[in-house]
Parts: structure tokens; C-alpha cells; sequence
């Protein structure tokens, strides 16, 4: 079964069709698949698989994963309603992964690099001990091996159930970036759909370079926090990918069907002594960068 | 003074106490006997209450809004203290303090959060929540001193970061990542004290120091017990059980090995004796200065990136499912 | 196409020319004595007016509203154009431009003020005026530059640093003062065109680097010929004596050893030949590239210290009055 | 005839008072001389001569100018109304003095500095080539005795005279204090009514610590400037220390009675390896640090 099929927000009953939740409109799941999953009518950014993102960036045969094997150790006992123990058994089999985070090594177009993808099926994409320790590891093997470091986030923010050792995740992963880039590094930094709180306050705001897929809702405080602080109704846009260009947080906005041309170019701007071409003709013109121009702050 | 729920039979029997002593002035009567078995058994339930406070009363504690507050520590244990208001970002963030003072009769740079003592210093402080040049404007700080060659005191005290519009707009969440980068990179110690609420990435932004010090009924979390159980119980007033449950006192975090030293109380907590605890305070931090000053620089850094390396708790297994 | 008062003649002429070649053409009348006549007459006065501009008529040139831009010349010199935006400053300014890009096939890091086409567009790039963020966004891709050892072009067009309220609130002078600092220490090649307008601070701002290019239309000051007549003349209507005595072309600033190189022209300004002066300013950057990348950088930082520390004009008298 | 009994303000007749440009009230000239120039009643900072600056930071005897033989030499030949060298003429005749900034090396309270003081009745305190070299000249000497560079500033800002080469002093200042920045000697930088223009906009919004007496016009573009670009008036205190400190472009604001003390705290706060005391005492808590809180954004 597909991933997209799977959303809640998929509400035609046969498998073969789903619907886009921007414009409603009914998209054939071949098509959707051909297109990385943007709707082809509206543009809008379905949420990715790892699998499927792991897929759509890294040469085929190319791909390592590393450090799969870290697993929770719930080191508060958490307990809510239901115990941690039990929420992160529900997300392992939910999910079909045992972290948040997949980390490894691949190649984009030939370009060796360290890749991590963050799983918002599981636990919202959350923080914890383990995705904190896999990305350092993932940065650390970068240093070894003098590769860029990509990160596509998407994620809630800090762990809850594992307590301050979550936010502290924040401090141990940042300087790690810290570390890769005084060895001058490029730490290519991706925002999808959502990235808030405190992985957006941590690394996910290091990149060299953070580029955001249109339309992703990225913030430290989420949405409905800051209404209740202010006790207004957020304007339409507000802390969307759009708006974040405008506000000057981010870099650019970059559609899936060019990302992976634009990270190529980005390798080769930064990465030294590559006689690389230049490979300007597969990709347009900083498409969607004057995008947030028109946003009323 | 303001009353929390846990402390109601204590101030009853002070009361209690009071009452007697005036009794016998006013009437010439010895009560003294009575008067010596209440301040016994006060003395007794104190130490009962105080040593056996539940997280959900820390946070009370910590929270109390007669609890010193990072200006009242800069006053007592600090002499020269000029406050810099330049973070040289728009607008000057009055929820963060900082400048320069000594510390021990040794030049120091100060930052901390500042909360207010009354409605209106509160609304000045913002509640002691940070906009993002409040971040910006310690960084500056922590620069000038590092330029200096000159130890940090950071000083934390802040229920998180504000949820507010104009916060996200100018760059919360990078201006403390940013923070925090540059934090592991400062070459002078810095010696963090964590005196009431740590709260979230609002705390850890000038909070990732070389030595962590907190008082005894100070909290640090990443979620306010509130915040927590409005998510995972779906019911704000679970916020006892989930301050339980996220571990967030000064013995939790010593235990998960997040804080170096946890600077005891006076019974009752820090408000009620204040120049005690910022004696201690004071005690803590020269301790944990003259041991950073003897290292070289790049054994602080280095230690200081072992020291966060470590944090977290997981398994390997090696034959992955 | 906009006609400047001192073209006049010429347009004048060339419109006779079309006349006659549209009559010669309808009427099968052989005019091809006449129009040689003509246009030998128009080269010959074109040559005249062109290369005896004054001040004035070269200011009016340097903001031609058909004159190339930054992003013209970025197109035109640049592969693989890449903008950011992320000043990580609120907001996003859009008076100044930057990005990577390739340059003669080698990776550089661009920045430039960009002024706007028509009305529109000029609201949007605020008419080539910063406010702070546009600086502060300059000097992160010059840090990113320096980080990964990428050269840096910076394009000049701005009518000066906007003086606005905002832009004072958010600290415009200082914003201005921390690029120019910032410059001295940047550790690559900075290589400096001045393709329109020089505008005092806003153009220093992000001009203060190891070559200075500049066009031989464009104009650099430290006050617009306007603001200076309107001070010292207390006429705004002087602007053209103002332009003179303020000595702010190309030749006057090559005079001044102020900068390193102007780059001619085509007849009748960069507009009327944007290929060919595009080409021209190619060559000029990739010369002085290529001489600043066979040094070390103590030895760049050194000759750019010298070449600032030079400038200015004084006498030591050695009794003083 | 002392300056203040000078400016075109002062219309009582006698040079015994003065009035005060705010409260209106009149003062007894040796009473304003006794408060530093400081209206007593209603604490105006009147504008401040050279030599009474220097008579009121610097130890007596122990102040020796430098480079006060530099004078400007024309360089573009410029001709307004009049010729910049008749103006320089006059300027020299009008204030007694060579150059809008007077250099030179002395102790405060003890302390060595290398110290410039801005001269606003020459040219307005602009800044040329003679400034600029004399600032320059200031650091270098500060550098070769390792003393802490103080400057008062007072200017409107580039000379237009001198064109694009008083435009270059703004880079010319600004690199010699990054030098001065690099072997760690403070940079303490007060600004005084008004500083505007190429002054703020280079070194001396570059202290380590920046600090303005109260109530002093500071900002990049002049108010007259601002007002015809907005088309509005600007607001009460626009421009002035207080709305400076609430905006967090400067440290402190200062009142005159307490500069010398604030500057002996902070050259012991960081020169090193003097064993100083605490001279607390002498001066009150952060006065008006807080003082630009109430002004409205
Ligand atoms: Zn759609
Ligand atoms: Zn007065």
C-alpha cells in the first residue's frame, strides 16, 4: 500500500485515486508517483516517504544507511496517557522504521554525500536521544569522509516524551554542525512539511544553504500556540515557506521536481577541485524565489 | 507573601505562632512553652515539606513571584555592573539583561533572563520571554567577552521563547540555533545557573554552557508541565502528572547527568533567604570558574563538545530488525 | 526608448536617417548619398557629445532607466545563478541581490544593489535602497564566500542608503559601518563594479574591496548632485555645478586613485550596447580576478589595509599655526 | 568669550547667562561651567568645546596632542557659493582650531588612552582626509603603546568638499579600528550631540562599547532628509540617545556627570591585568538605561 493512501485526508475509497488537500481535486496515484507526489493541478507538496524521498534524490545502488540499529532506551519511564515504551512500539509498526530519522550515505547525480531524512509517520518526526546521536554520527562520518551533509527535516520539533534530554538534543546536534563546518563543510538543509519547534531552533537553521519546499509550514512555535498567545486568527501564509522567504529566514524555495538539480549545483558551487559542467539547462531560473514578494506582512 | 496551595498549613502555624507571641507581650503571659512546641513542629513540617516537594510544587517554587530574579543575583553577587543594551538588532529585548561587572573582584560578562515583579515590570520583561534580538543581544555579549578574554555568567529564568507573531517573522527559531552554534564555539568559560524556570529553547539559547548549575527548586524542561499535558493528555490540568513525568527538577537533571551541581536551598526556598542563597550561588560559581580558568582553551572546547556528545540515553542492537 | 536632454540632436538625426531609408525604400528613390552624409554626421556627433559628457549629462547616463542592472549583468557574465535571500534578518531586502554563481566557470559569490525597470518593480527593489537587512544579507554571502573560499563580485547601483524611518530604527549606520569593518577582513578576492550609481554610504557599504571597476558612464559620490546643491548651493537647481565640483566620474575618481579601473563604454552608454559592455566587464573582472587569486590571503588583506589607508589628500605642515 | 556665550541661542544679552535651549530657563555662566555644561535644571547637555572635553576626561598634565598639524589640501579643488578653502579659512578663524577632530594621548584618571575628540564649530565636525588620517594615526599609536582608543564624537558627517575621498574615510576609520579590534585593545565610542551621517555610519558605531549623552541627535540620514523622503514629521525624540538605546543600536546613554567614572569602570572592565578597585561608589546604577522604554516605537 502507498504511502499517500494511507493519509486521513485521502477520502476517495479506491486506492487508485487520491485527493490533493489544496485543491481537491481527485489525482490518479500513477500520476501523483510520476510527479514526486505534487499535485499536478495545484502544485501542492504531499508529504514523502523516506523511501520514496530517499529515492527520488539518491542514485540507485548508491544508498548506505547507517546506524539503523539505535533504538530508544526511555530513559524518563514517560508516561501519559499510554507509556512511551508503548507509543514508540505503535509508531514502529505504524511506520515500518524504528526512528524518526534515517541516516546514510549516497550519491546525488555522482556526488558522494551524507544524507539524513526525517519519518514524520513516526512520532511526528520527533527528536529524541536517537535522532540526536544519528545525526551526529552522520557528521562526524561526513568529517571522515569529507562529504556534504543534506538533512530534509520535517518534523514536530523536541521529543516530549524523553524530557530535557530531547532539548538537549538541540545543543548536541547544532554543534555538530558547528564542527563540520569549521573542516568547511557544506551542510545542505532542506525544510518539507512541517518543521517546527525545536529542530527548526537547532540545526535544521545551520544549512549553508536552508531551502524549503513551497508551502511547508516551518516555525519554532507552532500555529496554535501562537494563537492562543495572541488570541487572534493567524493570517492565511503565516510562517509558510513563502512567508519565510519574504522574512529573510530562508534562502530559497525549491519545487520537488527541481530539487535535486538545484542540491547538484549547490555540491558544485561548494565543494572544491570537482571539474563539474555547468548543468543550468535542466532546471529554471530561481523559479518561486520573488514568490513571497507579494505576501502582506 | 503570596500563598501556594502546598504551603497553606506552614503559614497557618507561623501565623499561629505569631499570634501567641503577641498574646503574651500584650497580656504578660508566659506562653513560651506553647510557643516553643509550634516552632518545633513548624520547623518539623517545613523540613517534612520542603524536602519532600513534588515536581508540580517546584515548579511552583520556581515560579514564585517573590523568587530572586536574575537582576537581584547580578546585584548581589556582582559589583560594578553596567548594563548594555546594544544587541545592535532592532528592537533592544528587555526580557534578556546583560553587561559587564565583576564577579569575585574578576571582570565577567553577565546575561540572563529577566522576569518582572509585577504587572507592569512583567509586561516591560515581556514575562521574561525573548524575542529574538534578545538572543542577538546576548550573543553580542558573549563576544565582547570572549574578545576580552573574560568569563560568562548566563542566567536562566524564562518560561520559553515568546509564541508570538513578530518573534517567528524576525527569526526565533534560527536566532537560537544560531546561539547555540556560536555558543560551542566562545572561548572563555561560560558558567550557566539555571535559578527559576528553564524553559525550552528559550533556556537552552543562552543556556549550553561549559558547567550547568541549578537550584534546588528551579525546573528545566523541554515543554512546560502545562504545554505537556495539553498535548499528551489532551487536558491542561494533568500539568501535576506531567510535570512528573517529565523530569524537570534540579535531582531529575542530575541524575540524567544534564546539570554539573545542583546548589541547594534554603528550606523553604531561595525567596525566603535570599542573601543565603546567592551566597551559595556565589560559592557555586567561583568553584566551577577556577576550575574552567585552569583549562586552556581548547580543553574547554573540547570538553565542552564531549559534555553535550553525551547527552541522551539509547540502545544499539546489533542485529537491527 | 527615454531621451536625455542632451541627446536630443542625435535621436533627432537618427529619426531623419529612418526617414530618409523608409522614403528611399517606399519610393524606390536612391537617398543612399544623403543617408551616408547623415550618418557619417551623427557617428561624428555622437563621438562629440559621448566623449565630451559633462558631470551632469554622465549622472543623467548612470541612471538611464534603460541602463543595465545587477541581475543584467549577472545573467550576462554568470552561470548557474543561484539566489538566497536568507539575510536571516527581518525582512528579506529586495534593493540588494546576491547568490552563487559561476563566473568564467568558477564558482563566485555575487551581490549588488538592484534598482527596478518601471514603477513597479521599483517599489519592490525600493529603487535600489537598502535598508539594514540588505546590508546585513550582503555581508552573509560574503561570509559564506570567505567559508568556502569563493571570490566575491559586488555590483554598485544605488541612489545611497534609504533614509527612512525604518531603516533608522533598525540601525542603518551601524549595519553600514559593521559591512565596511566586516570587508577589511574577508579573506578572497573582492572585486568591486560601479555599473550606475555610487551612492555614498549605501554604496560603500558593499564596496569596499580589493578592485573597484567602474563604468565610464556611472558616478560615485559621497552626495547626490541634488542633496549637495541643495546644502551648499541651498538650490536644488544647481544639481549640474554640484555634479562638476563634486568630481564623480570615472576619469575623476581614476584621477583620485580611488579606483582601480574604468571600463569604456560603447558610444552612447552601456544601454545602447549591453553585449558588448557586458563583454568589456567580463574581461576586466576575470584580469583583476585572476591577479587577486595568485595572492595569499595575508597578502589581499594587506594590500586592501593599504589601499583604503592611502586615500585622502592632506599636507603636514611641520610648524602648525 | 567662552563658546557657549557664542552660539546663536544664547540671546541674553550679557555674557553672564546663558538660556537653555530647552527649559528656557537662564543660567549663570560660571554655574554652567561648574556642571559641565549640563543645564541644571532640566539636565540639557549643551554642546561641549574640545578643550573642555579634554578638561574634563583627561589628567591634568598629562595631555599631549598629536598630528595637530595636518591640514586639508584640497584636493578636488571644490567651489560651492564659496571655495572649500576660504570656508577652511574660516572655519579655522571661527573655532581656533586646524581640523574637526583634535587626537592625542593622555590619562583618565590614570588610565592611558589614545583619545580623539570631534570639533562640531569647524565645518560641523565633518569628516575629510585631515579627520581621517588623524583617526588612523590615533590607532596605529594606540596599537604600537597598546592603549584603549577613546572617541567623542560630534559630526555631520562626510565633508562633501573633499567628494568621494571623504566617502573613502569611512572605510579608511573603519579598517584601522578592525585592526585595533584584532589585538584585542577596547573601543569606546561616545557619541555626542549630533552624530550623523559617514561618522555614525563607520568607527564610531564600531565600539566595543557605544555609548551617547543623553538626549543627543544621532542616526544616519539627517531628520530634514527623513522628512522629505516620508513626507511626514517625525516624532518627538526620533534620533535622540533615548530612542537609540530602546531601539538596542547603542549600550548606554550617559549623563555627563557620570562619563569619566563609566569610563574608568570600563577600561578596567577591559584592559587586563591591572589590579584595580572597584570605584562603584562614584556613580549611580545604569542611570536612564531604561529611560528609551517609555518612548513609543
Ligand atoms: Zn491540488
Ligand atoms: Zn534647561
Amino acid at each position: 500500500m502507498g504511502w499517500f493512501t494511507k493519509t486521513k485526508e485521502s477520502i476517495v475509497p479506491t486506492n487508485l485515486w487520491t485527493k490533493c488537500q489544496k485543491c481537491e481535486d481527485a489525482i490518479y496515484n500513477k500520476d501523483l508517483e510520476k510527479s514526486l507526489h505534487v499535485c499536478p493541478k495545484c502544485g501542492y507538496h504531499f508529504r514523502l516517504s523516506v523511501s520514496a524521498r530517499i529515492g527520488m534524490l539518491v542514485d540507485e545502488g548508491s544508498w548506505n544507511e547507517i546506524d539503523g540499529h539505535l533504538r530508544t532506551a526511555d530513559p524518563l519511564q514517560f508516561k501519559a496517557l499510554t507509556s512511551y515504551s508503548e507509543r514508540v512500539e505503535r509508531a514502529v509498526d505504524k511506520s515500518q522504521a524504528l526512528e524518526a530519522i534515517t541516516t546514510g550515505l549516497g550519491n546525488i547525480d555522482g556526488r558522494p554525500a551524507a544524507i539524513g531524512v526525517f519519518n514524520f509517520a513516526f512520532m511526528g518526526g520527533s527528536m529524541g536521544s536517537v535522532v540526536g546521536e544519528k545525526i551526529v554520527r552522520l557528521v562526524d562520518r561526513a568529517i571522515e569522509e569529507s562529504r556534504p551533509v543534506l538533512v530534509v527535516s520535517c518534523s514536530g520539533g523536541a521529543r516530549m516524551d524523553e524530557g530535557v534530554l530531547s532539548l538537549m538534543q538541540m545543543v548536541k546536534t547544532s554543534q555538530a554542525f558547528s564542527r563540520l563546518s569549521d573542516v568547511r563543510l557544506p551542510f545542505l538543509s532542506v525544510l518539507t512539511d512541517p518543521t517546527t519547534g525545536g529542530v527548526t531552533a537547532s540545526f535544521s537553521m545551520l544549512g549553508d544553504v536552508v531551502m524549503a519546499e513551497p508551502g511547508a509550514l516551518i516555525g519554532f512555535a507552532g500555529p496554535r500556540v501562537i494563537e492562543q498567545t495572541i488570541k487572534e486568527t493567524l493570517p492565511e501564509g503565516f510562517q509558510r515557506s513563502e512567508f519565510l522567504l519574504a522574512t529573510g529566514v530562508i534562502d530559497m524555495i525549491v519545487r520537488r521536481s527541481d530539487l535535486k538539480a538545484t542540491l547538484c549545483r549547490l555540491l558544485d558551487f561548494f565543494l572544491p577541485a570537482r571539474a563539474v559542467k555547468a548543468i543550468s539547462s535542466e532546471i529554471p531560473e530561481t523559479a518561486d524565489a520573488d514568490a513571497g514578494a507579494a505576501l502582506t506582512l | 507573601m503570596k500563598e501556594l496551595p502546598f504551603e497553606h498549613h506552614l503559614l497557618e502555624l507561623e501565623k499561629k505562632i505569631d499570634e501567641l507571641k503577641s498574646l503574651s507581650k500584650a497580656h504578660f503571659i508566659d506562653l513560651s512553652q506553647e510557643i516553643q512546641t509550634l516552632t518545633a513542629k513548624l520547623e518539623k513540617s517545613k523540613a517534612e515539606t520542603y524536602s519532600n516537594l513534588t515536581a508540580w510544587q517546584t515548579a511552583q517554587l520556581a515560579r514564585h513571584p517573590r523568587r530572586p530574579l536574575t537582576l537581584d543575583y547580578i546585584a548581589a553577587l556582582t559589583e560594578d555592573f553596567l548594563e548594555l543594551h546594544g544587541g545592535r538588532q532592532w528592537p533592544d529585548d528587555h526580557s534578556i539583561v546583560g553587561g559587564l561587572a565583576r564577579f569575585q573582584g574578576e571582570p565577567v560578562v553577565v546575561v540572563g533572563h529577566q522576569k518582572g515583579r509585577d504587572t507592569k515590570e512583567n509586561i516591560h520583561r515581556n514575562f521574561g520571554m525573548p524575542h529574538p534580538e534578545g538572543y542577538r543581544k546576548a550573543l553580542r555579549l558573549m563576544k565582547l567577552a570572549e574578545k576580552f578574554d573574560r568569563p560568562i555568567l548566563s542566567f536562566i529564568d524564562t518560561p520559553g521563547a515568546y509564541p508570538g507573531m513578530e518573534a517567528e517573522e524576525r527569526g526565533q527559531a534560527e536566532a537560537i540555533a544560531r546561539n547555540i552554534l556560536e555558543m560551542s564555539r566562545i572561548r572563555v568559560p561560560i558558567v550557566v545557573i539555571v535559578i527559576g524556570e528553564g524553559g525550552s529553547g528559550g533556556a537552552v539559547a543562552i543556556g549550553a554552557g561549559d558547567a550547568v548549575l541549578m537550584l534546588e527548586h528551579a525546573i528545566y524542561s523541554v515543554i512546560s508541565p502545562e504545554g505537556c499535558a495539553s498535548i499528551l493528555w489532551k487536558d491542561a490540568s494533568k500539568a501535576e502528572e506531567a510535570a512528573r513525568a517529565l523530569k524537570l527538577t534540579a535531582r531529575d537533571l542530575l541524575d540524567l547527568q544534564v546539570i554539573d551541581e545542583m546548589i541547594t536551598e534554603p528550606l523553604g526556598g531561595a525567596h525566603r533567604d535570599p542573601k543565603t542563597t546567592s551566597g551559595d550561588v556565589s560559592d557555586a560559581i567561583g568553584r566551577h570558574l577556577e576550575r574552567l580558568r585552569a583549562m586552556t582553551s581548547d580543553e574547554l572546547l573540547r570538553l565542552r563538545y564531549d559534555k553535550y556528545r553525551r547527552m541522551g540515553v539509547y540502545t544499539e542492537k546489533v542485529n537491527g530488525e
